[in-house]
């Protein structure tokens, strides 16, 4: 195996998903969320998405139900913390 | 250790000037518009280079020029030069200033004073010209420093005849801004016409 | 005004990066790029923001990004300004971003120069106060008693350099403080930031879980007591015009700082406190905010 | 030397103003340089041709060497043809970004010049500045005089962007940076059609967003697309091959540069006088002017000598020296620079390229010349005749340097 075909002279990275591997495997606890709780889907309108806006690593989505893709999510549990609903538990 | 011989001579067929000044006089300036003169006189070998260091108004320093008929390769410091400018008269005190002179080289020497005063040594070819009061006569004076280098040019040409008036006055018009030029070509004419020249 | 519904889903950091979890840069690097809308050239230089953007021949963001040595990244920013120029590109925000130590200490030289030539850049320091890709060691950010690898026994003994001040005794056309703990708010002065000429600086809070040692969930709420104690004023300076934001801004309106002890408590930097250096904090603190207020007072 | 043939075109300039003519004929876009001396009449003179309109550049006033480079490095990453200057305590502390220039094969001009290092302080000329960074990865490239300079800018451009090595021209302080002499400068139109605009291999647009130097494991890694890619070893060796092709492609481009402009540069190394002489002296930069003066004193004294001058040390031209070397009896080093602790830099390099090359050269080492101290022709010549005394009387050859020196 050689290294010459990728034509890099110098270190030229291109962006992708996932750089660090699997990142969902480095948590310990799993954000749990209890959309009977949770502000956009009992209102079932775009609203508050605070969990959206602090999670540090973009891994959730503004969508109803909100949804957390878990192959990334590090398990920080920002979310959980502050969900003024109370809807997100770290499991 | 000793010093050692000179045992063989780098720079033969060198014609070596070596210019001494106070910071302000303008030596280096003189040394460039003789070398650029030459130049224009059609010698192939031509350098000009200040002594190295840090520049100082008032401070004593030296620059050289070399003319030859071949190109020059020779880079290291003028050791026998065949004429001394010197723009301070002060400058004669110190043994360096005419050190490693030629055999009847030239002294060319801004100074008011008599060839018996000036108590140079008799195997030396002497030229003087008061450029101080000829340049305090035309107003060429900066920061309270009279501008003596073009000058010594003058007197210089009218003692050696190594390079043509002819250069010397386009050299001196193409080196110096326009601001000051009219006055340097006067200075220099002057101290041409007014240069005393004393072979031995 | 721009809040969590109406902020673009835009990402330019994708998921599976290197950073801790809990990480403040992380949260507030996500929010400069959306303000930037991506259009950005980016320099770095060593530093936890490094790692972020992952290892040859792979990146997590998608914006394009030069590394540089430690003491250069505001020099590199004035490259690439130039370099832009002279190709004739326009319409690119260039980026430099550094941490504390890349600022306040190695990089602050390069800085200096940078903004005294008022070169068309934005700089952001990302505070998380101390040498956190090496493991935490001692900075000129690092505040008064935290222990560090390199104040390990003793903790700190000297106060924090403000480097916010020391940017706008430059000149340049602004300045503003953040924190990642107010997303919206740094959001703000980085879109503010993009439509000014000249070099703009700011600095933003960033709490560090492993450094600061606090549980990676309390990010935000370490970063929200910062501003209630007064630890982290909130402010911007747009051409010599100061006015509080945010947090600060309602605290100055509405009330008084929570003591410092409540910000303390909660981490295990601070675990070996003694009495007097808490003492001297909070009047540090205090004198600060005086300050603050004091330069805030026609606009409250 | 400048030629006779062309009198218009020649001018007197100082090796400083010389290397600034050709940053302005290379039409360099982005310039960052901090003054020092004796460097600092050539920032001077580049700032004038940018304030006056001569030249349609950016100047960056920075605050250090450190970001000087720094500047260079990152405008070039995005297109901007790139000159910078510097000497001795600058180049030293440009050390980190000189590493990464060329890790970053960055294709960056320098005018370094040579100027001795501290403590204690000395502004004067010796070699040790430049020869210190031998190992950062830039091509080296030396002028024997202000002619050399200008030439080897406008080469150096051409070199550096084709091959992507930063390239240095060297050049002795004050003894060329400040010593006028007659200067042939080519026209605008030649060196425009002798050098081609400069093309990145850098892409830094968000359409298209790559990074560029993020940390780089030791080992190989797939990219996302499953391409096996380089790690920092490979790298590495990729720097170290292209300047090992360095040497083609200098002597291509002295050719090329040869035919437009009539000044022959295709070859790495000047020969003067070697073909029949029994003693080479060698020398580098503008030692191997006076180096010349003292080979002829020696022939007119009997003795057969000629000069090996280095044009370029880096690459450094192994084939060409042992070529060179074959036929001669004895080599005399004179070094401008010492690897303390062992000997004179360019000696080390000598012996090293004549090792397993059944060379018969007795290689003889003289520190001269250092923080300014005059080197005169017959100083060489003592030196040569000493050690060809020592050879005739088989005093044996001492492994370290002799100093020219009153110690």
């Amino acid at each position: 195996m050689h290294t010459r075909e990728c034509g890099h002279i110098c270190g030229e990275s291109s962006p992708a998903i996932g750089e660090a591997g699997k990142t969902g495997e480095w948590r310990t606890e799993t954000p749990c969320i209890d959309s009977s709780k949770c502000i956009p889907f009992r209102r079932n309108r775009a609203s508050c998405f605070l969990c959206w806006l602090y999670c540090p690593e973009g891994v959730i989505k503004k969508s109803i139900p909100v949804e957390i893709d878990l192959e990334y999510c590090k398990g920080c549990g920002i979310c959980a913390q502050i969900c003024p609903a109370q809807a997100i538990a770290m499991k | 250790m000793q010093q050692p011989m000179i045992v063989s001579n780098h720079s033969e067929g060198i014609y070596e000037i070596r210019w001494h000044g106070r910071g302000g006089q303008g030596a280096v300036t003189a040394a460039k518009i003789v070398a650029y003169a030459a130049f224009l006189d059609g010698y192939p070998g031509v350098t000009s280079a200040p002594f190295f260091g840090a520049e100082r108004r008032g401070v004593p320093i030296t620059a050289v020029t070399r003319l030859s008929h071949k190109p020059i390769y020779v880079i290291s410091q003028v050791e026998t030069p065949d004429a001394l400018v010197i723009l301070d008269q002060t400058l004669l005190k110190y043994a360096d200033t005419l050190s490693g002179l030629k055999m009847n080289g030239w002294v060319i020497v801004n100074s008011s004073q008599c060839l018996a005063e000036l108590d140079l040594p008799t195997n030396v070819k002497v030229a003087t010209a008061d450029a101080t009061l000829i340049c305090k006569e035309l107003g060429l004076i900066s920061s309270g420093i009279p501008v003596v280098n073009t000058a010594l040019i003058g007197a210089f040409a009218r003692a050696t005849q190594v390079v043509s008036l002819e250069s010397l006055k386009r050299a001196i018009k193409e080196k110096l801004p326009d601001s000051i030029s009219e006055t340097n070509m006067a200075a220099f004419i002057k101290t041409f016409q007014t240069t005393k020249v004393f072979t031995r | 005004m721009i809040n969590a519904v109406n902020l673009s889903e835009e990402e330019y950091v994708l998921p599976g990066t290197r950073a801790c979890p809990g990480c403040a840069l992380s949260l507030a690097y996500r929010h400069i790029l959306k303000a930037l809308q991506g259009q950005v050239i980016v320099t770095v230089p060593a530093s936890c923001l490094t790692v972020l953007h992952g290892m040859y021949p792979i990146t997590s963001v998608k914006v394009p990004c030069v590394n540089t040595p430690f003491a250069s990244t505001a020099a590199s920013a004035t490259g690439l300004v130039a370099g832009l120029k002279v190709t004739g590109r326009t319409g690119l925000t260039v980026l430099a971003i550094a941490g504390d130590g890349g600022t306040h200490d190695i990089g602050i030289q390069s800085l200096s120069g940078a903004a005294e030539r008022n070169d068309d850049m934005i700089y952001i320091c990302y505070d998380n106060e101390g040498y956190m890709n090496t493991g935490n060691q001692r900075s000129g950010s690092t505040p008064l008693g935290a222990l560090t690898g390199t104040t390990p026994i003793l903790g700190k003994k000297q106060k924090p350099k403000d480097i916010a001040l020391i940017m706008e005794a430059h000149g340049i056309p602004y300045v503003a403080t953040a924190n990642a703990s107010f997303p919206l708010d740094l959001y703000e002065k980085v879109k503010k930031a993009k439509q000014i000429k000249g070099t703009r600086f700011i600095h933003v809070f960033t709490p560090c879980p492993p450094g600061w040692q606090f549980p990676h969930s309390h990010t935000i709420k370490i970063g929200q007591l910062a501003a209630e104690t007064g630890i982290s004023i909130l402010y911007e300076i747009e051409n010599g015009a100061f006015r509080l934001t945010s947090a600060s801004r309602s605290i100055a309106q509405q009330g008084t700082l929570k003591p410092v002890i409540e910000y303390l408590a909660t981490q295990g930097r601070f675990k070996k406190i003694t009495q007097e250096q808490i003492s001297q904090l909070q009047a540090w603190v205090d004198t600060r905010w005086r300050y603050y207020l004091q330069r805030a007072a026609g606009d409250l | 030397m400048a030629t006779q043939n062309n009198r218009e075109s020649i001018k007197l300039l100082d090796g400083n103003h010389a290397a600034a003519e050709a940053a302005k004929l290379c039409r360099v876009q982005v310039i960052a340089a901090y003054p020092i001396t004796p460097q600092t009449p050539l920032t001077e003179s580049l700032s004038e041709f940018i304030e006056s309109g001569e030249l349609n550049a950016e100047y960056i006033a920075v605050e250090s060497e450190h970001s000087a480079l720094a500047v260079c490095a990152s405008a070039s990453m995005v297109g901007a043809r790139v000159f910078t200057a510097t000497s001795a305590h600058g180049l030293a502390y440009m050390h980190e970004m000189l590493h990464w220039t060329a890790g970053a094969r960055l294709p960056v001009v320098m005018a370094c010049v040579n100027r001795a290092l501290g403590a204690p302080w000395n502004i004067l000329n010796d070699q040790q500045d430049s020869l210190s960074q031998r190992d950062t990865g830039w091509i080296q490239l030396y002028a024997r005089n202000n002619q050399e300079i200008v030439d080897s800018i406008i080469q150096a451009y051409k070199i550096a962007e084709r091959i992507l090595i930063p390239t240095m021209v060297c050049f002795d302080g004050y003894l060329l940076s400040h010593t006028e002499m007659p200067v042939e400068l080519p026209s605008q139109e030649d060196v425009d059609s002798f050098l081609p605009s400069y093309r990145p291999h850098t892409v830094l647009d968000p359409a298209n967003p790559k990074n560029y130097n993020l940390v780089t494991l030791a080992d190989p890694r797939m990219n996302a697309n499953g391409v096996f890619c380089h790690g920092y070893m490979e790298l590495r060796y990729l720097l170290q091959e292209s300047l090992q092709n360095a040497t083609s492609v200098i002597t291509e481009v002295g050719q090329e540069f040869a035919e437009l402009f009539g000044r022959d540069y295709a070859r790495l190394i000047w020969e003067d006088n070697l073909e029949d002489a029994d003693i080479a002296i060698i020398a580098m930069g503008s030692l191997a002017m006076e180096a010349r003066v003292a080979a002829g004193l020696l022939r007119r004294e009997g003795y057969k000598a000629g000069v090996l001058g280095l044009r370029v040390f880096r690459p450094f031209p192994k084939n060409a020296v042992v070529k060179a070397l074959k036929k001669n009896r004895l080599a005399v080093v004179f070094d401008k620079s010492i690897s303390y602790g062992n000997e004179g830099i360019v000696c080390s390099e000598i012996k090293s390229a004549l090792y397993g090359h059944d060379v018969n050269t007795i290689v003889l080492n003289y520190i001269v010349g250092l923080g300014g101290r005059d080197v005169k022709a017959r100083e060489i010549v003592d030196a040569v005749k000493k050690s060809v005394h020592y050879l005739r009387s088989g005093i044996p050859i001492s492994e370290q340097p002799e100093w020219i020196c009153y110690i």
